[in-house]
């Protein structure tokens, strides 16, 4: 059975990817979770110069939810190219560079100090929702935002697929992500984290992360997931790539996701429970399901749940 | 929700805050707080140390049983200084244990090296290896006399035999504990292994020991840490990519000598290089 | 230990009360829930006229929440008349009528259909994400539809409070509770179901729910609750009760909705793990978290975290 | 995420499709199902059935044992029929079980009320008492030959005496189960226990005759029912308030004997009554 997945001309030698914002900022780290298994890795949200994140607790869980609110720290470009050339170096499997700014103007520029390096794919990081007090509604919730971003980094990202990170927290995913699409979108990921949400300390009576709250990702937002995959796999007929994240754990829910839509698999906070091996645990069990099932080729599964009888 | 017995909401990752029972002052800039709470740590496990409107930052376990939990902490910047200002009663947030701890065999002979307030943990380990008759010498080492930490505790564990260096001579061998543990073993003394905590150049100057003399080592690193179960990536470690939160921060030397960056730089909350 | 909260002059004997949509579609089961210690009662979401549910499977969960489409299934008016009635008569603890409607017109006739049977409050559901595709987006998700609802209710309602039941599934909930209290509400319940989500039978390749898509509930959704909550009690500057609801299973998650805002309590999705017992066994456990820190009356956490120091 | 040995999604609450291993022609309208996946279920427990894009029904575990799962079903309406025209290997959805179960302690002596589809959980019921070493009596009851069922499996099963009865005397007596059942009682038969499965209205008869009798008996209710898990409140029986999902389908005649509604009504999926 084949886990291998092509998409807009990069091979994934399977269909899971390092998450955005977990474990990778450095090119050791990349190195690393590709060695464990994974199809491809992310990078944590690259800015043009330093951003400060927000003081700790930053990230905290339970078993149904974890709730971070990192800030999105980053050295800025400099680090980035640093990091990114090593890396380039060996590549063991593909690098998605994503990346953020405060502006329009400055995703562009971000875009174009980033493209340089030749990552695979861009992910653009327009639905954070940890900084929205210094940043404001993230540009992901209105579909004119999330297009002028599409738009600008489109102008300068050359033949480098462009992916957009959607936001979960919207009325209509579906109308944001066709925006994006025809301002030029190569493909999307989704979906960001949910909420945001709060959890208060009950002895001290204060929220628990510093920041307040924090965005939602783990099992409890799978379901929440799904759904947007499939609103955005739908207004998108299908046509454009989804790089599906969200709660996946298990090999089962990458499968669930692929069948909404997701091209390839997002796994972030599982890392948390089922330590660096879950890209291979995943995989095996992608396999293992498939093999009982006589799927042949994972890419059948993609958007089954949009085709009559699922095939 | 974590607990099943109780529906109270201990999950080792989620911080929830617990009243200082009692505190000791160790020297002038080291305190010790103790917490009427079971975490269930081993020695070398650390522990995510929260006080609300301030930072969360992880700290070694002093020592952990099934009733209480310590901390041993070097107030040094602005979150260690409002903790050294906290009294008794007042809440601390805590979450974990996490990350690896030391481990030995029952009967083994034990060299522990100890530096700054990493005297605490290499009580607890010292205790707990006690009990399981291991044969104990340990270094401890500090700028003078008034910087030393649980000489007393030390003292007191059967078992173990403690020897004191200061950089000033002001108590015990003038020079460092490394030095010590080395003149130490060219006295034909054979152990089994040398557990180390302390400042990084200390942990260097051990690592490099264990290596020429042959001598299986376990040494406690120090990395920024924000989450301290593996998802924020800002402990790894060059080239290795491991996460020290997880794969830390005990670590036996034949991995510790694979990482390129040990004893030459660390990295910010930012993922910066910062050189020692 | 004090448990009993007397809200807008009607005395809760805990701050425990039955969500709408779960279990209470009888005047026997408003008892029956009332004897297994819940401090209220809130009754399935009313209509004025006869309204079908969705097809089955409507309700499905996993241990990280849960998900429904029921679609709102009521008998109309008749029927609550006969329940409500027969409930009347013992009315072992106070009723809070939930209702709901497919226009502002009919918001204010249900209301006043249902206001005539004396319930202790009514609460106004406009933010069920199941029934968008009959009657769109919620009345919650806009601030002026959201105002008309609570207006045309409080031109009927008399001296019934009307408690406004908000999604959290918007951008700014907070103005949106503004409005309200400014159309007249008198409190709010705080929150509906989260989504909606989907799940995906990896077999049949088909959404598992009938309608598709269904609103979260269950552990998962509690941060967001309490995220909500705080939001709605900031917005409100404490002053109008909060019914929170979301994600409750243990005393401690009451606790920790109260610290952020909320009055009473609604459990919903906990029967289902906890069972009957749950309403009982979460005032056991909030009265042991009190007794052991000093809290002499629940009263004094509701909002705890927005007061300096908590107190 | 629920079984925690395979990482599969396997969770009593979450509808799963199988493939129907084999299909059985019980009579005209009834089929049996069998699909190769344990639930654990014990007798008169329920699964939800969902057939994906028609409607998710409550159906009795005809068989379960660690390899296989068997509903036997009454094609009556949409879904029924539906399922009905489904082929081997086809898919369809199952989660549970639900409810509760028949009790019995070993040695008694059963008498089982079995009418309509009632037979298939009857059957479980008898085989799985009979290895508790039971004696068991069970009352088969149907309009006509036709439509018996579970008479030869019966039969088949060491300890059980068929008593069979139809409507019309095309085979066994002529009349009903129940009146069988109390002639026989009258005979000086002593029982334990009386388990009934059926329409209400032979229930009915069963808990009149238990009552009076002063013999035990637990009987299986059936009321609409959407979670299966005690979400909905659908299935709730006047003036208890209780969920036939959690409290039922199996009931004591204790209990069913204060259900007021009990052979009078029922609710349909809007909540109305619906007089039987
Ligand atoms: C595994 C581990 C165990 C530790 N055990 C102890 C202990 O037992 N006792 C003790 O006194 N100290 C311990 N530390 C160090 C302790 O975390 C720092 O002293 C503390 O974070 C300083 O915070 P500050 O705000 O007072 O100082 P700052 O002025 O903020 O920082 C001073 C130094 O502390 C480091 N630091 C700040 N925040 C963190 C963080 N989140 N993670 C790691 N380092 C940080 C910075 O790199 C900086 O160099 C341990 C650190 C690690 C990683
Ligand atoms: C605990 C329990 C165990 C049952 N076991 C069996 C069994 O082993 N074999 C069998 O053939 N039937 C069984 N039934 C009945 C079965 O659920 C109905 O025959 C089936 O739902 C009919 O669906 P339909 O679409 O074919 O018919 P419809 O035309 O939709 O309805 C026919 C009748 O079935 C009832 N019904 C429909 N949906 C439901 C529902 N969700 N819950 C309960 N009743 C419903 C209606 O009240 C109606 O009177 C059981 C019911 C319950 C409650
Ligand atoms: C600790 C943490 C940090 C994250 N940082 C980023 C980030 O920098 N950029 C980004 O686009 N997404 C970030 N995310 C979102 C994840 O990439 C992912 O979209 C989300 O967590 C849902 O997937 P999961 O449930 O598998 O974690 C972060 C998530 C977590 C938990
Ligand atoms: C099965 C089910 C049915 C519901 N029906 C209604 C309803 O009719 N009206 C309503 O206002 N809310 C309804 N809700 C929402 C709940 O009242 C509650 O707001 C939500 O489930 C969150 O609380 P919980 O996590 O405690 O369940 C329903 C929820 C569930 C799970
Ligand atoms: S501290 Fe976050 S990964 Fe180690
Ligand atoms: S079937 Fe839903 S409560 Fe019983």
């Amino acid at each position: 059975m084949n886990l291998t997945q092509t998409i807009l001309g990069v091979e994934f030698k399977n269909p899971t990817v390092l998450a955005s914002g977990i474990w990778g900022i450095t090119a050791s780290s990349w190195k690393r979770v590709a060695a464990n298994g994974a199809g491809g890795v992310t990078t944590k949200s690259l800015w043009l110069r330093e951003h400060k994140g927000h003081p700790n607790p930053t990230i905290i869980s339970n078993e149904h939810w974890t709730l971070n609110a990192v800030g999105v720290p980053d050295a800025g470009v400099e680090k980035a190219k640093e990091e990114i050339g090593e890396y380039m170096e060996e590549k063991p499997v593909p690098l998605i560079a994503n990346i953020i700014a405060d502006s329009v103007e400055n995703y562009g520029k971000t875009a174009a100090a980033i493209v340089v390096l030749q990552p695979d794919f861009l992910e653009v990081n327009i639905s954070c929702p940890n900084v929205e007090d210094e940043l404001g509604r993230p540009f992901a919730c209105s579909a004119t935002d999330a297009a002028a971003v599409t738009k600008a980094v489109k102008a300068v990202s050359g033949k480098t697929p462009v992916f957009i990170k959607l936001s979960p927290n919207v009325q209509n995913i579906a109308a944001i992500a066709l925006a994006c699409a025809q301002a030029g979108a190569d493909g999307f990921t989704a979906i960001n984290t949910v909420g945001p949400g709060m959890a208060i300390d009950l002895r001290s009576r204060r929220p628990i992360l510093a920041n307040r709250v924090g965005g939602l990702s783990g099992p409890g937002i799978k379901p929440i997931a799904v759904k947007c995959i499939a609103d955005v796999y739908a207004a998108t007929k299908g046509k454009l790539p989804i790089i599906g994240t969200g709660g996946v754990h298990t090999g089962e829910d990458a499968l669930e996701l692929m069948l909404a839509g997701a091209s390839l698999i997002g796994i972030g906070t599982a890392i948390g429970e089922r330590g660096q091996n879950v890209f291979r645990s995943v995989c095996e069990e992608m396999n293992a399901w498939c093999e009982a099932e006589g799927v042949k080729d994972i890419a059948e599964m993609v958007g089954g749940m949009h085709r009559k009888n699922g095939k | 929700m974590a607990c099943k017995n109780c529906h109270c909401r201990r999950s080792p990752k989620l911080p929830q805050t617990y009243r200082i029972a009692s505190i000791r002052k160790e020297t002038e800039h080291v305190q010790t707080f103790t917490f009427d709470v079971s975490f269930g740590a081993k020695p070398g496990q650390f522990i995510m140390v929260w006080l609300p409107g301030v930072d969360e930052v992880p700290m070694s376990v002093a020592y952990s049983d099934d009733k209480i939990l310590k901390i041993t902490f070097f107030a040094v910047g602005d979150m260690t200084q409002k903790l050294a200002a906290c009294k008794v009663g007042d809440l601390v947030g805590l979450r974990g244990p996490f990350g690896t701890h030391y481990e030995w065999e029952p009967k083994q002979h034990l060299a522990l090296v100890a530096g700054g307030y990493g005297a605490a943990p290499m009580y607890f380990a010292a205790k707990e290896a006690a009990k399981d008759k291991c044969a104990i010498d340990i270094f401890v080492g500090a700028r003078s006399k008034e910087h030393l930490l649980y000489i007393k505790e030390l003292s007191s564990l059967k078992g173990v035999i403690v020897h004191v260096a200061t950089d000033d001579g002001s108590q015990g061998r003038k020079g460092t504990n490394v030095d010590d543990l080395v003149s130490w073993l060219a006295e034909a003394k054979k152990v089994d292994q040398i557990f180390a905590c302390g400042p990084e150049r200390m942990l260097v100057a051990v690592s490099q020991v264990s290596a020429q003399q042959h001598i299986p080592s376990q040494l406690s690193l120090e990395r920024y840490m924000k989450c301290g179960y593996g998802l924020c990536g800002n402990c790894v470690v060059d080239p290795l990519g491991i996460r020290l939160c997880i794969d830390g921060p005990v670590v036996k030397n034949d991995l510790c000598q694979q990482i390129t960056e040990f004893g030459k730089y660390h990295r910010d909350d930012l993922g910066k290089k910062k050189t020692f």
